[in-house]
């Protein structure tokens, strides 16, 4: 079965995740995408660790805000009902659990719900930023990536090599072939995504891999 | 943004459960929210832990009763964590002859405590208490030759809170010194009741005057007498 | 010699220790009364620990507002310049020695610094309130108390008897015989208010006591 | 209320010292004051110690330099204590070639590490970096059947911030996403200076919207070009 990457499937499975009322971080990249695929009817808040909530889409050009920008540093604005705080605040709101889902970008995650995404050593070393705290702090976290990279090996690993961002927090995978539950130290399979098969993950995948009694292919559009 | 379910005190009070940790704003009643309390009293709710600064004015002869002391009067508490009791002699009553548990907190302890409890720190140090009766069964952590207790949080159940004002997605602005423990209570409690003197549309607060984000609130209660009690 | 007791003295003499822009707390009670007398042409800030800076004085009678009121429960006014803050962040001023002067009154002070004003077991056991982390976190902290209980014992002890507020942080003791500042094991006479004399209270100290080199008689007026 | 000093752009500058730990408030230079920073870059002071969440944007071809990267270009500092360095190449690069020491905090806990400063906290139990490389060398204290890291209180010999408005006393409002770490640097240094788009008389700022009070701040800049870099 061929494999063409596809991070709008990500973007959208992941968007369709959330209820009413849930508070979301996006991280940069990848997750900033789901913001523009939440479903009509479903309000959620968008928490910026910078400093805000009610987060908005980019300003028309020309009129950009230059003391409003999101966590990449570029520039926002601020949805009606929202408010600002400092960044005390803000990772006491990350930290304290009151973030319903984050959505990660990703270097490695394995099986048991390790997450890398920060660093390779000698090669790139930008930090953290407010990932590791993000990771630990969220109600759920949810690991987005493309499902091989660009040698064609699954993202899905037995266990990661990289220095981890945090230690058993993914809760959840959303590839561009299917979307998994992690635990108990496996990937659960929950959905793939037309054309992608159960057999295709389980003939792509050496971690260990969990059938989900529920599992059914759905078509994302 | 989605807005709040505003409710009656009535509705709010039975929210409360008997043997829940009950976090109500204020300061000497300052900032402690009067119809919320008096629900509370009429629902009867018995064996709740109470966390609040103080227990409020307690001088019947003087006709000086408020903040929780309408709650404490009826012994609603079986235990009361609190910085002060001075201005309540019900409640000092109470403690002195083993009817009600009380555990006196250092109140910069009790602030820091809660809002530990709301951002997810396991614990704190600090110099506060250090050589008294507070030290008492806690760990003495050493740092740059200064002696610290190690303190940990204090999370609730439920946050009864007085607001000035609120917006309908439940930002919230508090009125002068009745700030005080609102914010922190706001952040450590699973569910949060806000008594609010005024409830606004969405929009209409300054995002950068918001006190309280609407993200900590679960219901709102519309102040019916604003002269309060 | 005589003694009478004079609370305003204490005051007084108090409120001349403050310089321009000083941060001070006034415990409540005789503290409290500290304000009244600071100097014409000295501007200090007082913070009051339930949350605001720029405290003022009391409002006119039928002119309180139910939502201001200082520490003891009494309606204040808030000076133009002063700010409100929550408890956390009040505590943190206090404790993070942004506090210049804290007064605190007395129920035991002893020679060591240590100060017991909050309990008398199975007496008074209002609890601690703000005191233990005001006597803690302020950058000098100032006992305020008469010079003899009403047993005409010294208030000037060896050692605290009573559970203690806190160990070894008062710096200058005022009463209203006598300046000290407490230092090395021992009340350091710098003052006494006139009639009162060194020794007059050389004799009637028990607790180590040291007369200062620049030791003077001042009138309180 | 007494006021507080409005100094130029340069003699700021001149009160920051070799040697010193600098907090510098802003986000990818968002609320990062740009005048001071230019006027220290002029200064050429050196073997500072930075403290600020990022490097600002450092990508020349596009002419995107800013907040800090300024500095950060001049080697300006010895050390830097940051959270985020992955669009400042200049600061990457003195990082791996070792020309200067850094050191990458998570930014939760950098934040609460500054605060705790100005809090007079000895310390904290964060979650954040357990497990991780952030846990060498510290501390792991385990409360209620989880794991915690214990960090400790870092302070600053001079902050230096940018404010939308001050009033003369030294009030502050922020402007937006610009607050951030403005607020916790200003309790957490000796010396405070701020640059202010925007200074009023006192009496003139609500103080129910005040971010930073006054007694923490010691000096004032009143920005020049107010488009800012």
């Amino acid at each position: 079965m061929d494999y063409t990457p596809r991070k709008d499937v990500i973007a959208k499975r992941i968007a369709r995740l959330f209820s009413n009322g849930n508070v979301v971080n996006l991280g940069i990249g990848l997750p900033t995408q789901v913001g523009n695929y939440v479903p009509e009817g479903v309000d959620i808040i968008l928490q910026s660790e910078n400093g805000f909530m009610g987060l908005g889409p980019a300003p028309e050009k020309g009129k950009e805000d230059p003391f409003l920008v999101n966590a990449g540093g570029a520039p926002v604005t601020l949805l009606s009902g929202g408010c600002y705080f400092d960044s005390a605040t803000s990772f006491g709101i990350i930290r304290g659990g009151h973030v319903d889902y984050t959505v990660l970008g990703v270097l490695e995650v394995d099986q048991h719900g390790n997450l890398a995404n920060y660093k390779i050593p000698g090669k790139m070393v930008p930090g953290m930023g407010g990932a590791m705290d993000l990771t630990v702090g969220s109600k759920k976290v949810i690991a987005a990536t493309v499902h091989f990279d660009k040698k064609g090996n699954s993202k899905l690993m037995e266990k990661c090599t990289l220095p981890l961002t945090a230690l058993n927090e993914v809760d959840i995978l959303v590839t561009d072939v299917g979307y998994f539950e992690i635990k108990d130290g496996a990937f659960v399979l929950k959905e793939t995504f037309a054309p992608y098969t159960a057999e295709f993950v389980q003939e792509s995948t050496t971690a260990n891999l969990v059938i989900a009694p529920d599992y059914k292919q759905v078509v994302i559009i | 943004m989605i807005e709040k379910e505003i409710i009656t005190c009535e509705a709010a009070a039975e929210l409360v459960k008997p043997g829940q940790v009950v976090m109500v704003g204020g300061f000497m009643g300052c900032g402690s929210p009067p119809e919320l309390l008096a629900s509370l009293k009429a629902a009867g709710t018995k064996d709740m832990t109470l966390v609040c600064n103080d227990c409020g004015w307690y001088i019947p002869a003087k006709d000086m009763i408020n903040g929780v002391a309408i709650n404490v009067e009826d012994k609603q508490f079986s235990k009361v964590i609190t910085s002060h009791i001075g201005l309540n002699s019900e409640i000092q009553r109470q403690m002195l002859e083993g009817e009600t548990e009380v555990q006196l907190v250092p109140q910069g302890t009790l602030a820091e405590q809660i809002r530990a409890a709301g951002c997810g720190l396991g614990g704190f140090l600090t110099p506060t208490g250090v050589g008294t009766e507070v030290e008492d069964g806690k760990q003495v952590i050493e740092y740059e030759g200064r002696k610290y207790l190690l303190e940990h949080p204090l999370k609730g159940d439920v946050a009864l809170l007085h607001a000035s004002v609120a917006d309908k997605a439940g930002n919230l602005m508090y009125a002068r010194s009745a700030r005080n423990f609102g914010p922190l209570m706001a952040m450590a409690c699973e569910t949060v009741i806000v008594q609010a003197d005024e409830i606004v549309e969405i929009g209409e607060m300054d995002p950068e005057c918001v006190v309280t984000p609407s993200i900590f609130v679960n219901y709102l209660v519309k102040t019916e007498n604003k002269e309060g009690k």
